[in-house]
């Protein structure tokens, strides 16, 4: 199955062509088309992850499969490859796995829309893309599928374009997309100018010799910017909020499993790189961790469901960059695969509920549990995993993240980040669990709306809630501790480390999230404190975190202010002072020959008399040196 | 004694004269005279240089023969078009000549 | 096909398609218009046919011909394409063929527009195809002047002024380069012992360094104007705005091309020392070219504005891959002048189609017409992101190329201001590209349905022939860019060697 | 000084035109008013006739009664350049000289002793005959000039041409007198002799500055071009014609050969007064061409411009000078009768010469408009049309002698020259005809001749090779250097 692992993008993109040339009438057929091909690249992955598990494939020892795709002699060449090692393969399952289950909810979800078969299309675009990225080679095709996946967020965030906010929101992804492509494109070019290639297993041979630490920091900082802005880390999270515009499925699948957690697992496979530039990783961590603290407290305040689940995102993946920035891509990459299955089970099932309420505050829903049992059920199941409650996935992900997080004192040897890291990813769970479980009271258990006509969802969106919370329950159990040859033993870095159960941080994790559960029942489940009692009292604070720390309005002003402002001096710039000059000069010229003509004053005497002049002249200037010479 | 230069001094005087009246003077058929005193200047200046630096020759003679019958052709040719304007125009100003300009 | 002459084939069927089209009577504009597509179609097939033919094993110029002309002077009608022309024949031929599908809706004085357009056309053929420098500076000048009658008549938008500006500016660049090349000529034959205008044996005369230095300025200048380099640019988008689809199309899809190879053939390839003591200077210029215009493409409200500036933009980058002066970017160069001849082409077309509908250009009056024009709206946007430099599509290879090879330039210039920062500029660039692309994109086809443009009809018809082909080449060679680098590699490559054996000097700065 | 048969032989052109001119003039006496069309082809004709004939003489070169008359390779091309602007000129001018209340023979026998005129001053061996040629042809341009007697700018003109043209003579002969005071001979070939010996005195010098006063007269340099615009006004339009082409082109050969031949040995002296001249007329030419609106007037200031570019052959001071100058001048003739050509026929339609009134003459008389167009392509220099060949040529002799400052003031004013040129084709094309504007019909005679004019313009400009070689061959043996 390895040997056809090029078919796991290529299928989809198949199905994207036929859709687009010839089927865009059929709606079934456009569906069925990705469905069939998405479900051809499953089971093509599904091999590879069984052939990975039980051959002799590891991360040390790689499948790598390549073509020429661009060369200039002597100068570059880029390959078009796949590398297949367990990183890749655990990656190509979730993506394809989830990929597919959204497909199936959308045929439901998506029933009766304009633009059902483009759906479909950009769906198998983005599948061929994030695959495409997932068993990349080397970082200059990592870095365009990095882009095309970008254009697919794109696409499928403007699908509603006749709303302005949606078409608005694409644009804002994509440039801020832009702005992390471009560091993303330094660093690379940077590695490419130090070691002449691009290839991850050529430069994982080469980069740990390389002594110049500063500019390999650089280099890595450089290259993670791609991934602060696809991974929505502060400061380039902004897009991902807005990115809630787009049909559910699409933040099911894009915002949240996958293609948002492109940037943590670029960090993994380039981790080399950020391993031999300490202070880069240092920085990542931090970067990380803080965008997750920021996040959590920004997500508990929000009305909006989508927006509660993106902030919660954002925060995930925060967590999971912490992670690696802390040294363990198999924590990042594990809370990478547990968190794409519940939190695109939060999302689908949030899908689930706007479908059947047509709006997306909270608070204008209520009492839902009665009306949307399935819905209800694998939702609550989705917000345990991701607050951690034992034994969901959640908890065995982020208790590895916990662990690295303690470890991290030892790891840079600078013992002081151990206990502030773990503290960190405390407070985050804290609050995670907080706004997890006001969203559940609030919406599935509060009072029902009057006039509310919610009914549960069709089977074709139901079932892959079902299918979606049996992973977000049991998908935990390949990395726990107590698993033998694990999660962690398929994807490491280096030498494999089997985590020790460290029964103080998973009880510590534990008591603090039910301690979130516990707050969000008191004030919304059980009243017993007033949420605009609290408001009101830390009224600055809540409107700083409701307004997402003005971190929007900061980047409008700067857009309009600076951007604009630059760009309409260069416009007067333009016109007044380059093409006044160019014209100035015509006009002089004109204006000469205009003057001049006046010297034809039509008097036949003046004219003699300027030939006369003109003898004189040419005589006396000739008369210098000649005479002079006497 | 008279040299050459004398005979081209009085030239070079004539041409100016010459020249002075044709651009000085208003009327046209003045204006045509002064440029026969500047063909006259040339024509001293080719017999005097004939006289003195070859007098076996008669070119310098020639050539003033010549350049009289031209002259005259010219002068004539001059007189008929001055004459015309002047039915035309009631004058022979040829300061009023200024129709075609700029 | 044996000793057909593909190559004057290819420059003389526009010829005689316009001397066909002068005999036919001015009503039968469908037939006008039938035989101008006929008369291009002959060209792009044998353009995609040498193309294909064209050997790369053995590189150099190919499918040569040579007529003597003037013996006495050492000028010959030599015909002939290496990897660099190549590409550029077949982008011509391209944007000619789409151009006259794009003009389809043309109605006034048909005959004439089409005359005009197919000299044009002949003139850049001629250009890409000329190995011998007299004929390649007049056939480019052959170039000029239906510009002026095809913009004056036929445009819009202070069309006068415009037609007038681009014209004069584009006379006084190739005066620069005239002269560049008589002093050329000059020199060679005080050294050769006979006067050429081949360019390949000119290319074995070594230039002195004060002579190279010269004889690139005004070469850098006279191109310069038609790239167009800042602060030379000005005519290009005024043009761009003025002109009738299929001439914008032309003028901005590959007259400004003629620029960028008229540098490198007759700039670089000829006075490498030349060129390494300018290209620092070509470097900052270029740079303004890529901020500056994008910043101001930011802020136009005409949508012709904003792809004009874009242009001025995106030539910026073809001249940084010209003064970094090494394999990749030089490459790229080429590369960027083929993508960025069919991105603009398309969207010249697409702006024409939604112009002759509406009537109007202006980006705020739109809104919406994606449910109107949804074809018009994905070629555009596609038209767009192969702007913004989005892999897949052909203009990000070349991009990429231009700046992998710029990266690798180890120059300082007023002794703190390394290479590798204007580099870094010109990438963002890319950044800025993104922020005015998408916001054209936005304001005009999305947001809610406006009832004002509902009488608006999709492209349908001949009318999708150009949005189609051009869609089709960009998509064919951001896929396999090796279909297009390989060949550019093999005219990049005897470039690069003769820049590496000239000697390192000092540059400008 | 020995007189043989032979000689006349070879004079034969000269003859035979001075012939064509009295027998014109007697056949117009005799042939009755409703006949006299058949004049007009009948000179033509006769002139084809000699043209043909003088394709026998192209190999010669001798010097007739003992040096009075040179027939080499040079006289004979400016023969058939004189001939050829003939011709054309005759042909085109049969319009507008049919309406003309005079007698037609008269007006032919003036344009062909005219051209005799111009024959003799390029064939002109000594000073004398050179003089004798100069007047023959201006004195007969003077009566053309006036010859619309009864219209006011055409009187006007022709007293300022007579008045002018006459000083300009005088001042001509002037310094003719003193360089043969000084040099002691009227042989044009003869005087290098004198001078090479380095003994000769200032005054010579002055004689020098009165000749380029002169020539540069005849030829419109600045600034002694005052006259051309106002006389090129105010004539009849195909005398206009003739005058910018050919006076311009006999004025240049004079020029030319006496200072080539005569006085390379004081280069020094009058070679950078001839720089300075050039530069300014091209400069001056161009700028006053820009804001005309009338298009003799604007065509007359662009002949003053190219007056210009024609003497960078001089300044080249080279065989590839020579040859290019006489290759761009006989283009011109091509270019600028055609463009006349034009002109008159939308006068004679319109009875204007203002360039608004060309408005939209592409849609109303496309043949018009095209050769139009193409004329003042040829005359701005920009390909394919044959202009751009030969001053690519007058740049590449002057670039050649190191001078790269004048090529690029000659370019630079090219480019400046577009600018007026475009003004006259953005009438054509791209203004709207009047409501009542019709096709303006010409005559045979005129379609001929302006077709004649743009096959030529367009021919040489693909294919210049035979022309070009004609011309640097008579370049190479007039000047081998």
């Amino acid at each position: 199955m390895i040997n056809l692992a090029w078919l796991v993008p290529v299928l989809p993109a198949i199905a994207f062509v036929i859709i687009i040339f010839l089927t865009r009438r059929l709606q079934m057929v456009s569906a069925l088309t990705s469905i069939l091909a998405m479900a051809g690249s499953f089971i093509i992955s599904l091999g590879i992850v069984f052939e990975v598990l039980a051959g002799p494939v590891t991360m040390d020892n790689p499948v790598e499969l390549s073509a020429r795709w661009l060369e200039v002699p002597g100068s570059v060449f880029i390959q078009a490859g796949v590398l297949i090692d367990p990183l890749s393969a655990v990656m190509l399952f979730v993506v394809t796995f989830i990929a597919l289950l959204v497909m199936i909810y959308s045929i439901g979800y998506m029933k009766g829309e304009p633009g059902y078969s483009t759906f479909f299309a950009y769906l198998s675009l983005f599948s061929c893309s994030m695959l495409g990225l997932v068993v990349s080679n080397n970082y200059f095709q990592i870095f365009m599928f990095w882009e095309l996946v970008g254009l697919c967020s794109y696409l499928l965030i403007g699908f509603y374009y006749h709303k302005d906010s949606a078409s608005q929101a694409n644009k804002k992804a994509f440039i801020t997309n832009r702005y992390g492509d471009f560091g993303f494109m330094l660093g690379m070019f940077f590695l490419f100018l130090l070691f002449g290639t691009f290839n991850f297993r050529e430069l994982a041979a080469v980069i740990p010799s390389y002594t110049n630490e500063a500019l390999l920091t650089v280099v890595a900082l450089l290259i993670f910017v791609g991934p602060i802005a696809k991974s929505a880390q502060f400061p380039l999270h902004v897009w991902l909020p807005d990115a809630m515009e787009g049909p559910t499925p699409v933040s099911a699948l894009i915002h949240a499993a996958t293609m948002v957690a492109a940037g943590v697992y670029l960090l993994a496979r380039g981790f080399v790189l950020f391993e031999s530039a300490t202070t880069a990783l240092i920085i990542i961590a931090l970067i990380g961790g803080f965008s997750s603290i920021f996040a959590a407290s920004i997500g508990l305040v929000q009305r909006d469901i989508k927006r509660i689940l993106a902030f919660s995102t954002m925060s995930q993946l925060g967590y999971m960059v912490m992670a690696i920035g802390l040294g363990s891509i198999t924590a990042g990459m594990f809370h990478l695969t547990t968190h794409a299955f519940f939190k695109a089970l939060l999302f689908l099932g949030a899908g689930s509920v706007i479908h059947a309420v047509h709006t997306q505050d909270i608070f204008e829903m209520g009492g839902l549990s009665k009306k949307m049992k399935v819905t209800t059920w694998t939702f609550i199941i989705g917000s345990l995993a991701l607050a951690g409650i034992f034994p969901l996935a959640g908890f065995w992900s982020k208790d590895e993240i916990l662990l690295t997080a303690a470890n991290a004192g030892e790891y840079f040897g600078i013992p002081i980040l151990g206990p502030i890291f773990l503290i960190l990813g405390l407070s985050v769970a804290f609050m995670t669990a907080f706004y997890m479980f006001r969203l559940i009271f609030v919406t599935f258990f509060g009072e029902e709306q009057p006039g509310s006509h919610a009914h549960e969802s069709p089977a074709v969106m139901t079932v892959p809630l079902i299918i979606l919370s049996v992973f977000a329950i049991f998908s935990g159990f390949i990395g726990t501790p107590f698993t033998p040859n694990g999660f962690a033993e398929w994807v490491y870095y280096g030498e494999p480390h089997h985590p020790h159960p460290n029964y103080g941080i998973m009880i510590m994790s534990t008591v603090v999230a039910l301690a979130g559960i516990w707050l969000a029942w008191l004030i919304y489940g059980k009243r017993a404190i007033s949420a605009e009692m609290l408001a009101n009292r830390f009224s600055t604070i809540h409107r700083i975190l409701y307004n997402k720390y003005y971190i929007d309005e900061i980047y409008l002003w700067l857009f309009d202010r600076v951007m604009l402002g630059i760009a309409d001096a260069c416009r007067w710039c333009d016109r007044k002072i380059v093409d006044g000059i160019a014209d100035g000069f015509g006009d002089g010229i004109r204006a000469m020959g205009a003057r001049m003509r006046f010297i034809q004053t039509g008097n036949m005497q003046n004219y003699a008399l300027v030939i006369f002049v003109a003898v004189v002249i040419i005589a006396l200037v000739l008369a210098v040196p000649v005479l002079g010479g006497i | 004694m008279i040299t050459l230069n004398h005979y081209l001094i009085l030239a070079a005087i004539l041409f100016c004269i010459g020249f002075y009246g044709a651009i000085a003077k208003k009327n046209a058929v003045a204006v045509l005279m002064g440029i026969e005193l500047m063909l006259n200047s040339v024509n001293i200046n080719l017999v005097a240089f004939n006289r003195f630096l070859s007098p076996g020759e008669m070119t310098g003679q020639i050539f003033a023969i010549m350049v009289i019958v031209v002259a005259a052709a010219e002068v004539a040719v001059g007189l008929a078009l001055v004459l015309n304007i002047y039915r035309q125009r009631l004058t022979t100003d040829v300061n009023d000549l200024d129709w075609l300009k700029w | 096909m044996g000793d057909f002459p593909i190559l004057l084939t290819i420059v003389l069927a526009p010829v005689i398609g316009a001397l066909v089209i002068l005999f036919i009577p001015e009503k039968d504009e469908r037939l006008i218009k039938i035989t101008a597509a006929i008369a291009t179609f002959v060209s792009l097939v044998l353009s995609v046919y040498a193309y294909l033919v064209y050997d790369k094993t053995a590189g150099g110029f190919q499918f040569t011909q040579d007529f003597v002309w003037v013996e006495r002077f050492g000028i010959n009608l030599s015909l002939g394409v290496d990897g660099m022309s190549l590409p550029l024949v077949l982008l011509t031929a391209i944007v000619i063929f789409t151009g006259v599908f794009a003009s389809w809706d043309m109605h006034s004085r048909v005959k004439e527009f089409f005359i005009f357009l197919l000299v044009l056309v002949a003139g850049v053929f001629g250009v890409f195809v000329s190995r011998d420098l007299f004929w390649f500076y007049l056939f480019f000048e052959v170039a000029v002047l239906p510009m002026y009658i095809l913009i004056g008549v036929w445009g819009s938008t202070r069309k006068e002024y415009a037609a007038m500006k681009l014209t004069l500016y584009l006379l006084v660049g190739s005066a620069f380069a005239l002269i560049g090349i008589i002093a050329l000529y000059v020199y060679a034959k005080a050294q050769l012992g006979f006067g050429t205008f081949d360019i390949m044996t000119l290319g074995t005369v070594e230039f002195d360094e004060a002579f190279q230095k010269f004889a690139f300025f005004l070469m850098m200048i006279g191109f310069g104007f038609l790239v167009p380099m800042w602060p030379l640019h000005t005519w290009s988008p005024d043009g761009h705005v003025a002109a009738p689809t299929a001439v914008s199309m032309l003028h901005a899809g590959v007259l400004m091309k003629l620029g960028g190879y008229g540098l490198i053939r007759a700039g670089v390839f000829l006075f490498p020392l030349g060129a390494k003591y300018w290209a620092p200077l070509i470097a900052v210029l270029c740079i303004v070219n890529v901020v500056y215009g994008a910043r101001v493409a930011m802020v136009q409200k005409d949508l012709k504005f904003v792809i004009g500036y874009s242009s001025v933009s995106h030539m910026g980058y073809v001249l940084l891959g010209i003064a970094s002066l090494n394999y990749m970017s030089l490459d790229g160069a080429v590369a960027q002048m083929f993508a960025h001849g069919i991105m603009t082409a398309l969207f010249f077309a697409l702006v024409g189609n939604v112009y002759h509908k509406a009537h109007t250009r202006e980006i705020a009056a739109f809104g919406g017409l994606a449910h109107q024009m949804p074809r018009v709206a994905s070629g555009f946007l596609i038209g767009g992101l192969a702007s913004l430099g989005l892999p897949g599509l052909n203009n990000f290879v070349a991009e990429a190329l231009i700046f992998l090879g710029s990266w690798q330039v180890e120059k300082v210039l007023f002794g703190w201001l390394h290479f590798r920062v204007l580099s870094i500029l010109a990438i963002f660039g890319v950044v800025i590209t993104a922020i005015y692309v998408l916001r054209v994109v936005q304001r005009v086809f999305f947001g809610p349905r406006n009832p004002k443009w509902d009488h608006l009809t999709d492209a349908r018809g001949v009318e999708m022939v150009p949005i189609v082909i051009l869609i089709g080449v960009l998509v064919l060679f951001g896929i396999f860019p090796s279909l297009l680098i390989d060949t550019i590699n093999v005219g990049v490559g005897p470039l690069v060697a003769k820049i590496s054996a000239a000697a390192e000097i000092g540059g400008v700065f | 000084m020995q007189i043989q048969l032979a000689d006349f032989a070879l004079m034969m052109p000269e003859i035979a035109t001075a012939v064509l001119a009295l027998g014109l003039l007697v056949v117009g006496l005799v042939v009755p008013k409703e006949q006299s069309k058949g004049i007009g082809y009948l000179t033509v004709a006769g002139l084809t006739g000699i043209w043909l004939f003088n394709f026998l003489y192209w190999n010669e070169d001798a010097a007739l009664f003992g040096g009075i008359y040179l027939v080499d390779s040079y006289t004979v091309f400016f023969r058939f350049l004189f001939l050829t602007a003939a011709v054309i000129v005759a042909l085109a001018s049969r319009d507008y000289v049919a309406r003309l209340e005079r007698n037609q023979g008269e007006f032919y026998a003036l344009l062909v002793a005219a051209t005799l005129g111009m024959m003799l001053l390029a064939g002109a061996g000594d000073l004398i005959t050179l003089y004798m040629g100069l007047e023959l042809m201006t004195i007969t341009f003077v009566i053309l000039v006036g010859y619309q007697k009864a219209e006011a700018k055409s009187a006007e003109a022709g007293v300022k041409y007579v008045v002018l043209g006459a000083m300009s003579s005088a001042v001509l002969l002037y310094g003719l007198s003193l360089v043969f005071g000084f040099t002691g001979t009227t042989f044009i070939n003869d005087m290098v002799a004198t001078l090479s010996s380095g003994n000769w005195s200032p005054l010579l010098l002055l004689g020098i500055v009165f000749m380029i006063a002169g020539f540069g007269f005849k030829v419109s340099a600045v600034p002694f071009h005052m006259w051309s615009p106002d006389i090129y006004e105010g004539s009849p339009t195909p005398v206009t014609a003739f005058l910018a082409v050919a006076s311009k082109a006999a004025g240049l050969a004079a020029f030319v050969r006496i200072f080539m031949i005569a006085l390379p040995e004081l280069q020094a002296y009058w070679m950078s007064i001839v720089i300075v001249l050039t530069a300014i007329t091209v400069v001056v030419g161009n700028l006053i061409a820009i804001p005309q609106s009338n298009i003799k007037r604007m065509l007359a200031f662009s002949s003053v411009a190219q007056a210009g570019y024609i003497l960078f052959g001089l300044v080249a001071f080279s065989s590839l000078g020579v040859g290019a100058m006489l290759f761009h001048s006989i283009l011109y003739v091509f270019a600028n009768i055609g463009a006349f050509g034009v002109a008159i026929a939308v006068k004679n339609a319109t009875g204007s010469d203002e360039i608004k009134d060309y408005s939209g003459l592409a849609q109303t008389s496309p043949f018009l408009a095209a050769v139009m167009l193409l004329c003042l392509l040829s005359l701005a220099g920009i390909p394919p049309v044959a202009g751009f060949v030969s001053k690519f040529y007058l740049f590449l002799a002057v670039i050649e002698k190191g001078m790269v400052w004048l090529a690029f003031v000659g370019i630079g004013m090219s480019m400046v020259s577009v600018y007026y040129y475009l003004i006259v084709a953005k009438a054509m094309y791209l203004g709207t005809p009047k409501e009542a504007a019709k096709p303006i019909s010409v005559s045979a005679g005129t379609q001929i001749a302006l077709v004649i004019c743009m096959v030529a313009v367009i021919l040489f400009g693909v294919y210049p090779t035979p022309l070009l070689n004609a011309a640097m061959e008579v370049g190479y043996s007039f000047f081998p250097f």
